[in-house]
């Protein structure tokens, strides 16, 4: 073996390889991949029970419950995301890598968001039936759920990073996470709300694709920066 | 100009210089809320429709004015402590922070008490309330954030990135809390966007405010002060600041 | 080739407490460092400071005779760390988890040189279990495996004989003695006893007080 | 003068409670912050100045100063 090889892959290779890596860890968990989900129908069924099962109550309110559920789903995920790395010591060969960090824990979003927050999206219109939705709604409902849901992710990977390194981290994770949402639930929930009145939706999703395209552009500098905090113990 | 901001950074250069400072911006603001108080109260003509109980605004929109400046002060204070690595930044971030939280509470208790005659409610979904309600959960988060570190150097560094995301994001926040606002209340009265105000009234408001930020001056001076002493307590400059003071 | 990474002055406060000062240090190529000292002396902070994981020291660094701010990409490209921790993922199996490690050190997707790397650990047999079904001992083989597999010549190594049998650790000196006369570098932590041999030297940290003497 | 009389001024047109209820909680908390701060301070010195008495009594000035504020150090070694 030489004592040296110049690295021919480029951060393309160690971005797919992460990418690869953490798909094959969570499918190999599936129980995480599920638990989200396993939940957001858990909550979506208890607000009938509380609140009344009246078809035309929960129409009503069933825009902001399905996105406020699906929002709380997300986030019960983004407490593991760093975590498992940083306990076995893989976030630290990640940060010592020749490879642009803000590019690899991109990467890792987006492998928490097409397990997380795309499946939501996907399931969200069923639950939609369950709360009596009104018809023509559920497309844009799952279509702002998986937009709104990768802002989540991105946003939401600053407070994990922030707190990977506390032992208890959870709550204070959503603590620092849930009040930079509130943005993403308005406009998300503003646009199932505007379809099933009829009206154009397509300004909100633009709005969503610009607070995503904003985050994207932000995040994973913010993810990085946090994440070098958080190695530094 | 490096040179003044590296020796502005240094500790002890701080604490002398604002050991100056601090008077002028503690008289400054206690002759400035006082008059301002006294202008507000008694002499500023009531409300055509509100009556007297807009005499709130004195306090409330001061109130909420430093309450954000001092979110974007504390965001200022960590980058510069992140980029140039000045301590003192950071340490006037981690006293701003508790104040910034009074000064929400203060907005939001002014704005609640200020809705009972004016809406009949205590709580109102006020496009004006719900920022300040999202702003004081911010500061929790920061505050919360930077107490959970063991070691203090990290904590700097965390609070510092996350007053930075939060400042990114208020601006937004408030956008899309008044687009919502609007949309769910459409044409409703505000208690703080007004038309053109009268110079009798927005004149003590003016003072107040005045008043206000000097007070922010004065405590986060004094407050750093203090915070120099506790972190640099080993070091010869401060034994021997003790040394005289006994 | 060329090797070297210099410390000047190199200082690290830690809330408030001074883990070293004043730390002169210049490594060159064919030697092993071992980096020595009691508990909470700094030796883990001093390897994540030389392998320019943390950033709030005092003082420079240097690689190649350039400050390391400039050449941090080649210095990361020439360095191999193995921490504290061993970074191997329990729900992968070795094969899986040296690929990783491959591709993000830009090497060759290669899976002939992982399984030969894996049988050079003494891990034959093994390379499709669960990292998870493994020892630790075996767990930190697989990480020790990455030092047959990626070609770097600055060896930074965090306690690499933990959980380590006799003739794993036998093996792996031989392994550092011969990467130091290939014109390698190694700088180690152990509370291992490495045998003498003129490319080894010791580094002494002190009591994490005023003193931290070369 | 926007009021005749110290009752009408008290009463601010019968929203007197609200209008005092909010100020009075505002006066309140500036002065408490300043009050804190001042202990603060004042609490610091005090705290400074035993330590230097001590230093001057044991006569090793460094040991002593050591601050107690944080707890366990920073290396993570076994």
């Amino acid at each position: 073996m030489p004592l040296f090889r110049e690295p021919e892959g480029g951060a393309g290779v160690a971005i797919r390889a992460t990418l690869k890596r953490d798909l094959v860890l969570m499918m190999r968990r599936r129980s995480e991949v599920l638990n989200p989900l396993v939940f957001f129908a858990l909550v979506i069924t208890l607000f009938p029970i509380g609140i009344s099962p009246d078809p035309e109550l929960l129409a009503t309110i069933a825009p902001g419950l399905l996105w406020v559920a699906a929002l709380l789903a997300a986030l019960l995920s983004l407490d593991s995301l760093f975590r498992s790395d940083y306990d076995d010591g893989s976030l630290e060969q990640l940060l010592l890598s020749p490879q642009p960090l803000p590019a690899l824990a991109l990467a890792k979003v987006a492998v928490h968001w097409l397990l997380t927050g795309l499946p939501l999206a996907l399931m969200a219109p069923l639950l939609g039936i369950m709360l009596s939705l009104p018809a023509g709604s559920y497309a844009v409902l799952a279509l702002s759920l998986a937009l709104g849901s990768a802002s989540l992710s991105l946003i939401g990977a600053i407070g994990a990073a922030l707190t990977v390194g506390l032992a208890r981290g959870g709550v204070l994770l959503s603590l620092l996470v849930l009040p930079l949402y509130i943005p993403v639930l308005i406009f998300g929930a503003g646009a199932v709300q505007a379809a099933i009145l009829g009206d154009g939706v397509s300004a909100h999703l633009a709005i969503l694709g610009a607070l995503l395209a904003v985050a994207l552009s932000l995040a994973p500098w913010a993810i990085a920066a946090s994440l070098r905090i958080s190695i530094n113990g | 100009m490096w040179a003044f901001i590296h020796k502005l950074g240094s500790p002890k250069w701080f604490y002398a210089i604002s050991e100056r400072l601090q008077p002028w911006f503690w008289v400054a603001a206690a002759v400035l809320i006082l008059v301002g108080s006294a202008w507000g109260l008694a002499f500023a003509p009531a409300d055509y429709q509100q009556g007297n109980s807009f005499r709130i605004i004195y306090v409330h929109v001061p109130a909420a004015f430093l309450a954000q400046s001092i979110f974007v002060s504390m965001a200022v204070a960590g980058f510069i402590y992140m980029v140039w690595k000045i301590k003192i930044a950071d340490m006037a971030a981690a006293m701003m922070a508790p104040l910034g939280a009074a000064m929400t509470f203060v907005a939001l208790f002014s704005g609640a008490v200020w809705g009972v005659p004016t809406w009949g409610t205590w709580w109102m979904w006020d496009a004006r309330l719900t920022s300040m309600l999202i702003l004081l959960f911010l500061y929790f988060g920061v505050i919360a954030l930077r107490g959970a570190f063991s070691s203090r150097d990290s904590a700097s560094r965390a609070a510092s990135v996350l007053a930075m995301v939060g400042v990114i994001n208020i601006p937004i926040i408030k956008y899309s809390v008044d687009w919502w606002y609007t949309l769910h209340q459409p044409a409703t009265f505000s208690v703080t966007s007004r038309p053109a105000m009268p110079m009798e009234m927005w004149a003590p408001l003016l003072i107040m405010v005045l008043g206000f930020y000097s007070f922010f001056i004065a405590v986060t001076l004094m407050r750093t002060r203090s915070e120099i002493l506790r972190r640099e307590a080993s070091k010869r400059w401060v034994r021997e600041l003790a040394g005289e003071v006994s | 080739m060329s090797l070297r990474l210099q410390a000047r002055k190199l200082a690290c406060e830690r809330d408030d407490r001074w883990l070293f000062r004043d730390l002169d240090l210049d490594i060159h190529a064919g030697e092993i460092v071992r980096v020595e000292g009691p508990n909470g002396s700094g030796k883990t902070t001093l390897l994540k400071i030389l392998s320019g994981q943390l950033a709030d020291f005092q003082g420079e660094l240097y690689w190649n005779d350039h400050p390391m701010r400039r050449t941090r990409q080649d210095f990361l490209a020439n360095l191999l760390y193995l921490g504290h921790a061993p970074g191997v993922k329990a729900a992968l199996t070795p094969l899986e988890n040296l690929a990783w490690y491959q591709a993000l050190a830009g090497e060759p997707d290669d899976e002939a040189a992982r399984f030969k790397a894996l049988a050079a650990v003494g891990l034959a047999g093994f390379e499709d279990l669960p990292a998870g079904q493994l020892s630790a001992g075996q767990q930190r083989r697989v990480a020790l495996a990455r030092l047959e597999l990626i070609p770097r010549p600055l060896w930074v190594l965090d306690e690499p004989f933990t959980a380590i049998d006799r003739d794993g650790v036998a093996a792996l000196e031989g392994r550092l003695a011969a990467h130091a006369r290939r014109g390698g570098c190694v700088l180690v932590t152990t509370h291992h006893e490495l045998a003498d041999s003129p490319a080894l030297r010791r580094i002494r940290l002190g009591q994490g007080g005023d003193d931290a003497a070369l | 003068m926007a009021f005749d009389s110290l009752s009408a001024f008290l009463a601010m047109g019968g929203h007197g409670v609200y209008v005092w209820a909010a100020w009075g909680v505002t006066g309140l908390l500036l002065v408490g912050v300043v009050l804190h701060a001042r202990a603060e301070r004042r609490a610091l010195l005090r705290d400074l100045r035993r330590r230097a008495r001590r230093a001057q009594h044991h006569g090793a000035p460094g040991a002593a100063a050591t601050p107690v504020s944080h707890q366990e150090g920073h290396a993570r070694e076994s």
